[in-house]
């Protein structure tokens, strides 16, 4: 048992082995970040390096990093190195190079022009050998000689120009037609990942703990590429939306702002094209969805926490509020124009989207302030109970306030959500493609009194106003035209302004969330 | 505890294990709380003890069950006015259940229910048609843990006061005149002071009651229910959260309080409840109240063995 | 006509106007919003074909911009530039103020404040068609007949809607430059028919490279769509095969530009670069998309000619159909100034004088 | 349980409540029990009045915010209660609505599509029973079929995008990073949450679309492909919160005990963390497959917009049509049975979203039965 | 406890509280944990036993900071192998602290930082390039709560030697030929036995352990801890949630263990490190080991006059 096959507690500093596969597996890291690159058209593929194609370059990369990593798996197979490698690479590795290898199996039977038939053939000669290296031998081998083989081969391909610049293949069938252009950076990508993960492996000593490290490397790649979409996303709009959203930008003598952008509309006589209807549309929305949903979620918040038996009644609320969160927002568009439009002067209104973005935030404040309340400790209730103060002063004095933290904090980041929602609100609201100043509502001073019903009215209610994301929907799908000078320059322009609002939403809301953690904390 | 104990505890151990193996033998019941006892029969006449003054509160056969779970067995005893009862026992004996019956928090748990009687000063509790947020003014309640409210160090003593509408704030009542600041400044004074608090935070009321210490918390929340001017104060082990220094200042303050109040403390510190109570009621496993008499009696000289094992220390 | 349900309520200046209006400057470009107060007429509203819009679009934004009649840009004649058949206005009243006092209306003579506000909503000329007939809306833009829009009888058509012709479009038939480059410059009828019926599906089956043809369609309901399948398929019903529906005009000409196999059918004012029309044999007759050729798609003997409608709706608060306000914007359109700003300019093919009189008639009559 | 529990459990349940009720209007005040019957009463009137579409709704409506409002002074605990219980209502409403009006402006587009088997007609199933959606030409049909299939198509493609991807962020966020690195990561993939669909359907439209055509030389720009690995990213903060809330819910001491005998912490978690936390993170992919379902905007814009199965059906090349797309493309333009039909596919969407919502649920609270169980 | 104790409670506790305001006049530093504590300088030679034996264990001056919290101040003694030490002192005065440092599970708390050094068998496990993993094989741990695994018993017990592919399993296995269920069933067997669970669970090895009641569960955690033959098990308040049933049989396994391992125990109750314990070491508030000898040295003759009040239960 382990007290005989102890190792040491303290292992020696970084043996070469180690250096070696911790290059490795930067090595494959820096392949993968070039194919990223050449994917997204950053780097051509037959850009020279060092005298040859860059595709070909990678394929030599490829090709020394699968002879490295089979080196790293026989080094510690023959006990050249010490390492705790586990009797079999267990059945994970084997299932996914059993994938891969029947894949390319089947790939290179089909190239040699083999039929279905040929092609099953193939993968499955290819498969079962693949299973039986990774299975059956120590882990050491089971690890890395498939992996190898994989890069082995993937580079051998590059570099021989079996694919490389201006290889096609048409997928017979499917319409589509694989370009080098795209295959080397995917094949790259594909080849980095294994032998990355196989160094990591060797790196880390194969056994419990190289498969930690193999697994971290993969985890942190993952997240690493989660992270660079987004900054990636959001850089991308930002770059192409500013000269769009600063055009035109002075500051005036008395250091007031002139943002024409934000303040114009798109009319005809407008210097600068800008998107103030929208965002006025946009600010009125939201103003309506929260004024009907945050007094309505809380109220029920309150109800059903602190009123409520908790039974079946509860129990069927909650399923019926975890429902309305997760319904389709054009669903409730649907809704919106089948319940709301009837009732407002029949037409698409900016009150009918105010009330239809306010059913699809009402689940969500409900259900934060719900959390929020339960959240509240018993002991507070208790406590007041004690000193003889009813039930509404104690929830009025006592939990609403401790509650308050989290039910802002749900409300910012809801309004967020639906501030960005452009489905229910093309339904429902509508509004121009390119509305002049003036179409911006003027909701306040909108309002009349009649002698006859309904008694009030507001006619900047019952108009179709537009908002941003419709806006930017009402653009895509009309085309870019009018009296837009750069249509391109104002459309991204536009989705940057969306993208900066909700985004302010939700730093704002996040930021609220952990002001009042760290309070409590305090 | 003397130094020859050490050389006793192995054999103690082994008693206590005998013993519980026996309760498990004779009932063969699960025994989930802290057990350890010798068979006995609780006899009557242990618990009917009188102690001289004014019944205050007189409980009289109180049964609790929480479902299915029968948690305060037959349980009569009256508490004298103007004094300290201590009510002591192993853990899950049913001590704060009794003590939530009292001010009829036990209301507040969906799955209790209640049978037998309590009454305040002649009065059922348990009656229909008792308003409880007056009862609960009456019979004021402190808590196990400190739990003051995330408000200011004032707004947390002048909460029921102003609840209660005896003091009357906030812009509508400073609009119409209503006000009295001094008034609500007398009361927080007079409250904190009882409470022996007033020092430590007359210059900071307005600070955050959370940022306190845990003694200085705790006797907040006893200002706190002073504010409200209770007849009786109930506590449910007022100190076990605290250290030294802050529970014997808490001792003191009940000893103080015990002039003009009646006060009822659950204690799972013997010593504690030698030191500061004048009656103890001895609760044992199962919900049963087994003794209650004169504190002295009770660590002198018990009529149960089994009160005799526990207050010794045999086990629990 | 119609009224719709905002109208009612007395419109104010700050309803709008959706295609455009504005100053020179964006800061006074609010000086129109409140003034107008409630008592003024109500906004002329139109929604529907993205066909028509260029017109109807331009003529709202020129109508609520009620530029003044020095300003030789948007309306009027100054010493730099002559404005066609300004002869024949000769006003020194700002634009909107001009037409609106034809009918009566009291001028303004303010910059971006019309005596009643315009807008005009895109979307396509089914929608538009509804839109009038349900009364959402005062004029409703339409590229096809209402008859086939709304599948209605020739007599429904002239109990209920008055139709208002302003100007033709000779809607051809694009495909993308690279198409156009390999030899693809002419088409005939039958062919284009078993490309929009999925007979054809390459390109080298109609003399052009061994491409897959990416068929471009417009959205079920869209004029144009209409239109083309009765004028070219034969019936508005028609079956159709294509690989893509975009929801408008504008749209289609951005998918062929992007793509190099592309065919698609589309309104004259949408033509641009990186997109060719080609020219059409319709049994023998070969119609060019050059004004200049012999046969050519800017005659009405094209088959896909067609007209572009603005209809208003007949009810009992306007049995004429059409009232003064919406007389007083459509008027505009009908005068040589319309056709040249708004018609021509825009790419589309103007009326005939005789038309153009027809057209008038269908007015009420001026004050 | 036997089966006449739950009846005399309902029977007692109600007469509890009617005891209640009856006690409760005992006690309280007259003046204000009238309050809450005049507030609660033109509240109900002038809902019937907004359903009704009735001009006079103000009316009733003002008149619930006099009562209320006077109530609020005299006797507000009372009408604070009544108040949130007349919200919960509104609530509930709400939910009923949407099912009743979507199910309601439906039937006749299930009427429509009448098919029958061995003689019995059903209402709706020729939608699901032949493959042709054609609202203009002769046969009008309205198969959902096509959009069916996209949808699988592009939700499939989104949870083979957001499911591993999300369960690996979260159980980097929840168990492997840092405190400081946990802290920038957490609120960056809640922003990417953030994101509006219009804003990546704009980006895919003008960028995904034009690129994948040219590297690929497809016909036309549209693939459900791209469509479907734009859709998983938008699901997938869903997919880290919820997951990552199910692993931070495992107790630490379970991770401590295996951490103390010597696992790695990559063994801990495969073997204890991410076994006790499996229905949350089940729940949390059903969650994210759930919003793929109803992405709109970004699936409108980036589609082909006609309503055709692909072929071979897993043809990821093209991009035709999902329900959702359907609905907001088609929707306005559709009149009669067509905008019915329309109606039809929102039924499809929420009845299977509903029923995933209402699984994770199900789920996740078994979760947390068994953890509770294990404390 | 003899019963002249309660006479002499209400004596003790002005004591205690005298003492406690010395302390905190002389420190003039808050004292936030349990205190009560006469004040007196710890003199280094209390700390310096030497058991004798092999010294397994070497903790040299011994720092723990949480945040700005100074939680261990520089503790230094030796642990002997093959012989059970105790670990006792008044709540919050770090024991588990110093639990934790000896097998590196301090690393797992974020704000925790160690200063010092801590030897096995004269390795030093703060020294850079120590493997966690390999270092918590050789240091074993069992909670103060029960916490197995959501799995059957058997794998809770082959857990750790199948992580450390001791034992093979699994489909792969089972196909190569390499599964050796029988070794797996020795070994949950023997490790079963040894923590006296194999009778009681024997016919039902594949039942989820959350049905073990909770001295079963302790006692499958402690299993699971010698299956993986650790050399030195560290138990943190073993029997703290157990009833006394269960706590006997924890201990008697205790005393059984120390024939083979290094056994360190903390435990609030006197009694059983009395019971228990070769060797006792007292930590008092404030994070000092103030006395480290023979068990019986601490218990009836300690050096340090605190120590002697804590022991005598004056305060804690
Ligand atoms: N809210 C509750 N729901 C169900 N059972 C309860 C509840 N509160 C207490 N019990 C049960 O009632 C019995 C008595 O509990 P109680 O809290 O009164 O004991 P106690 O004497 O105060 O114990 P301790 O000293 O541990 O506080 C116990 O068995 C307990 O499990
Ligand atoms: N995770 C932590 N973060 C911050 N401070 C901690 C943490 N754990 C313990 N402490 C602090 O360190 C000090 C020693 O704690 P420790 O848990 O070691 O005490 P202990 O002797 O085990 O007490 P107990 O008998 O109550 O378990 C205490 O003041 C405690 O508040
Ligand atoms: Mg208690
Ligand atoms: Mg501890
Ligand atoms: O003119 P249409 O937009 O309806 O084609």
């Amino acid at each position: 048992m382990s007290r005989a096959t102890r190792t040491a507690l303290v292992r020696d500093d970084r043996t070469a082995y180690e250096a070696a596969a911790g290059s490795a597996v930067g090595l494959s890291g820096i392949a993968f970040a070039v194919g990223l690159a050449a994917l997204l058209g950053l780097v051509a593929i037959d850009a020279p390096v060092a005298g040859v194609g860059l595709s070909v370059a990678l394929g030599a990369v490829l090709l020394a990093l699968g002879a490295a990593v089979v080196g790293f798996g026989v080094a510690s197979r023959t006990g050249y190195v010490d390492t705790g490698p586990q009797p079999s690479a267990g059945i994970v590795a084997a299932a996914a190079f059993t994938g891969i290898w029947v894949a390319v199996g089947a790939a290179a039977s089909g190239a040699a022009g083999l039929g279905t038939g040929g092609r099953l053939g193939g993968g499955a000669v290819l498969g079962g050998v693949a299973f039986a290296t990774t299975a059956l031998p120590r882990e050491d081998i089971g690890s890395t000689v498939p992996a190898g083989a994989v890069a082995g081969l993937c580079g051998l391909a590059l570099i021989s120009g079996v694919v490389g610049p201006g290889w096609e293949h048409a997928l017979v069938g499917y319409n589509a037609t694989l370009f080098g252009d795209t295959v080397v950076p995917v094949v790259v990508l594909f080849a980095s990942l294994v032998t990355g993960w196989s160094a990591a492996k060797a790196s880390g000593g194969f056994g419990a703990r190289g498969r930690n490290v193999g697994a971290y490397v993969l985890i942190y790649l993952v997240v690493g590429s989660i992270l660079a979409v987004l900054v990636g996303l959001v850089a991308f709009v930002a770059a192409k939306g500013l000269p769009g959203l600063l055009n035109g930008v002075s500051v005036g003598g008395a250091g007031l702002v002139s943002w024409p952008f934000l303040t114009n509309g798109a009319g005809l006589l407008a210097d600068v094209a800008g998107v103030f209807p929208a965002l006025v549309g946009t600010v009125w929305l939201v103003v309506g969805a929260v004024c009907f949903a945050v007094p309505t979620g809380v109220g029920a918040a309150v109800f059903l926490s602190e009123y409520a038996e908790q039974g079946r009644f509860t129990g069927a609320v909650e399923v019926a509020t975890n429902g309305l969160w997760s319904t389709p927002s054009i669903v409730f568009g649907l809704f919106g124009a089948a319940f709301l439009i009837p009732r407002f002067g029949n037409q698409k209104s900016l009150i009918a989207g105010m009330l239809t973005l306010g059913f699809m935030l009402l689940p969500l404040v409900l259900i934060t302030s719900r959390e929020a309340i339960l959240a509240v400790p018993d002991e507070y209730r208790d406590a007041s109970a004690a000193l003889g103060v009813s039930k509404w002063q104690t929830i009025r004095s006592v939990v609403l306030p401790a509650a308050i933290p989290g039910v802002t904090t749900g409300v910012i980041l809801g309004v967020g959500r639906i501030a960005g929602e452009t489905a229910p609100i093309l339904l429902t609201m509508g509004g121009g493609v390119l509305p002049a100043k003036a179409a911006a509502p003027d909701v306040l001073g909108s309002f009349r009194l009649s002698a006859s019903p309904p008694f009030v009215s507001n006619p900047a209610l019952l108009e179709a106003t537009s908002a941003l994301p419709y806006q930017l929907y009402a653009l895509i799908t009309a085309g870019l035209s009018g009296n837009i000078r750069n249509p391109q320059e104002f459309a991204w322009g536009l989705a940057l302004t969306l993208l900066l609002v909700v985004l302010a939403f939700y730093a704002v809301g996040i930021a609220t969330r952990y002001y009042f953690r760290q309070k409590l904390h305090q | 505890m003397s130094q020859t104990d050490t050389a006793e505890t192995a054999e103690t151990a082994e008693t206590a294990e005998t013993a519980a193996t026996t309760v498990n033998r004779t009932d063969g019941q699960d025994v989930s709380t802290t057990a350890g006892e010798t068979a006995e029969e609780t006899r009557p006449e242990w618990t009917s003890y009188d102690a001289g003054g004014e019944t205050k509160l007189a409980v009289d056969d109180l049964d609790v069950h929480y479902g299915d779970d029968h948690a305060l067995k037959g349980v009569s005893m009256d508490i004298p006015e103007e004094s300290v009862t201590a009510l002591i026992g192993p853990s899950g004996c049913g001590k704060s259940t009794f003590l939530r019956c009292l001010n009829r928090m036990n209301d507040r748990i969906r799955a209790a229910s209640v049978d037998g009687s309590v009454a305040l000063d002649g009065e059922g509790i348990y009656q229909d048609g008792v308003d409880l947020v007056e009862l609960r003014k009456r019979v004021g309640m402190v808590f196990q843990s400190p739990n003051p409210f995330p408000k200011s160090i004032r707004e947390n003593v002048s909460y029921g006061p102003r609840k209660h509408g005896d003091i009357e704030t906030g812009l509508l009542a400073r609009l119409t005149g209503r006000a009295e600041p001094d008034r609500e400044e007398a009361l927080v004074e007079r409250s904190l002071e009882r409470a022996a608090l007033w020092e430590e935070v007359s210059d900071r009321l307005d600070d955050n009651a959370l940022g306190l210490s845990g003694g200085q918390q705790q006797r907040l929340c006893i200002a706190r229910c002073l504010a409200v001017d209770p007849e009786v104060i109930l506590m449910d082990e007022p100190a076990s959260a605290l250290d030294p220094i802050a529970t014997s200042k808490i001792e003191d303050l009940i000893e103080d309080l015990a002039r003009d109040y009646t006060v009822v403390v659950v204690t799972h510190s013997m010593q504690q409840a030698a030191r500061v109570s004048d009656q103890t009621a001895v609760f044992l496993t199962g919900g049963e109240l087994v003794e209650y008499d004169d504190t002295e009696k009770i660590f002198e000289n018990p009529e149960s063995q089994r009160v005799e094992d526990y207050v010794s220390g045999k086990f629990g | 006509s119609g009224n719709s349900g905002s109208g009612g309520d007395g419109g104010d200046g700050s309803g709008g106007s959706d295609g455009g209006d504005g100053s020179d400057s964006g800061g006074s470009e609010s000086t129109n919003s409140m003034e107008s107060g409630s008592s003024a007429p109500a906004t002329v509203t139109a929604e529907g074909s993205s066909t028509v819009y260029p017109i109807s679009n331009k003529g709202s934004s020129y109508w609520n911009s009620n530029s003044p009649a020095s300003d030789g840009e948007y309306w009027g004649s100054n010493s730099e530039s002559s404005v066609a058949g300004w002869d024949q206005i000769e006003t020194d009243m700002n634009i909107a103020d001009y037409f609106a006092s034809l009918y009566g209306f009291e001028p303004t003579g303010e910059r971006s404040n019309p005596p009643f506000a315009t807008r005009v909503a895109l979307s396509h000329s089914g929608t538009g068609c509804e839109a009038v007939r349900d009364g959402l809306v005062d004029i409703g833009n339409s590229s096809g007949p209402i008859t086939a829009e709304l599948d209605i009888s020739e007599e429904q058509r002239d109990e209920n809607y008055v139709d208002h012709v302003v100007g033709r479009d000779g809607q051809p038939v694009f495909v993308s430059q690279a198409i156009y480059d390999a030899g693809v410059e002419q088409l005939t009828g039958d062919q284009i028919r078993g490309i929009y019926q999925g007979d054809i599906s390459n390109w080298s089956e109609v003399g052009g490279p061994d491409r897959e043809i990416y068929v471009v369609g417009r959205a079920e309901g869209s004029g144009t769509d209409t239109s083309f399948r009765l004028n070219m398929l034969g019936d508005a019903d028609a079956p159709m095969d294509v690989d893509t529906r975009l929801g408008q005009n504008q749209q289609v000409q951005q998918v062929l530009q992007d793509n190099d196999n592309a065919i698609g059918y589309m309104a004259l004012a949408f033509s641009g670069s990186g997109i060719q029309a080609i020219a059409i044999d319709f049994e023998g007759t070969v119609y060019r998309p050059d004004p200049d050729a012999e046969n050519t798609i800017f005659d009405s003997e094209y088959p896909l000619n067609r007209d572009l409608h603005m209809y208003t709706r007949i009810d009992e608060e306007t049995p004429e159909g059409t009232d003064r306000r919406e007389a007083a914007f459509l008027n505009m359109f009908l005068t040589e100034f319309g056709q040249k700003t708004f018609v021509e300019d825009v790419n589309y093919i103007t009326l005939p004088t005789s038309d153009i009189e027809a057209e008038r008639e269908k007015l009420p009559d001026q004050a | 349980m036997s089966l006449t529990t739950p009846r005399t459990d309902w029977r007692a349940s109600i007469e509890r409540r009617l005891t209640r009720t009856r006690a409760f209007v005992d006690d309280a005040d007259p003046e204000a029990l009238a309050v809450i019957l005049a507030s609660m009463g033109s509240l109900l009137v002038a809902f019937v009045g907004f359903l009704l579409a009735s001009a006079w709704t103000a009316v009733p409506f003002g008149a619930f915010l006099i009562a209320a409002g006077y109530g609020w002074v005299r006797h507000q605990a009372l009408v604070a209660r009544a108040v949130a219980f007349a919200m919960t209502t509104v609530t509930l409403v709400t939910l009923g609505l949407v099912v009743a009006f979507i199910f309601a402006e439906s039937i006749p587009a299930f009427r429509y599509e009448t098919a029958s088997v061995f003689g019995v007609s059903v209402p709706g199933l020729g939608m699901f029973a032949q493959a042709r959606w054609d609202a203009v030409s002769e046969p009008v049909r309205y198969s959902l079929l096509p959009m069916i299939h996209g949808t699988v198509m592009v939700t499939t493609i989104a949870t083979l995008v957001a499911a591993p991807l999300g369960v690996a962020a979260a159980l980097f966020v929840a168990e492997i990073a840092p405190p400081r690195v946990r802290e920038l990561v957490k609120p960056g993939i809640e922003v990417l949450a953030g994101i509006p669909s219009i804003v990546y359907g704009f980006i895919g439209f003008t960028v995904i679309n034009p690129w994948a055509s040219d590297a690929f030389a497809l016909n036309g720009g549209s693939t459900y492909l791209f469509v479907g690995m734009v859709v998983g990213l938008m699901a997938l903060p869903t997919v880290v919160s919820v997951a990552e809330d199910a692993l931070t819910s495992v107790p630490d001491v379970m991770k401590d005990g295996s951490l103390a005998l010597g696992a790695t912490d990559w063994q801990s978690m495969t073997s204890i963390t991410l076994p006790a936390a499996f229905s949350g993170v089940s729940a949390a992919v059903l969650l994210g497959v759930g919003r793929a379902i109803g992405e709109t905007m970004a699936a409108t814009v980036m589609l082909a917009g006609v309503p055709r199965i692909s072929d071979p059906l897993v043809n990821v090349f093209y991009g035709y049509e999902t329900l959702t797309s359907l609905i907001a493309r088609g929707y306005g333009s559709a009149n009669g049975v067509h905008e019915s039909a329309l109606f039809a596919a929102g039924v499809v969407l929420f009845v299977t979203v509903l029923c995933l919502s209402v699984g994770s649920q199900y789920i996740e609270a078994r979760m947390r039965r068994r953890l509770g169980g294990a404390e």
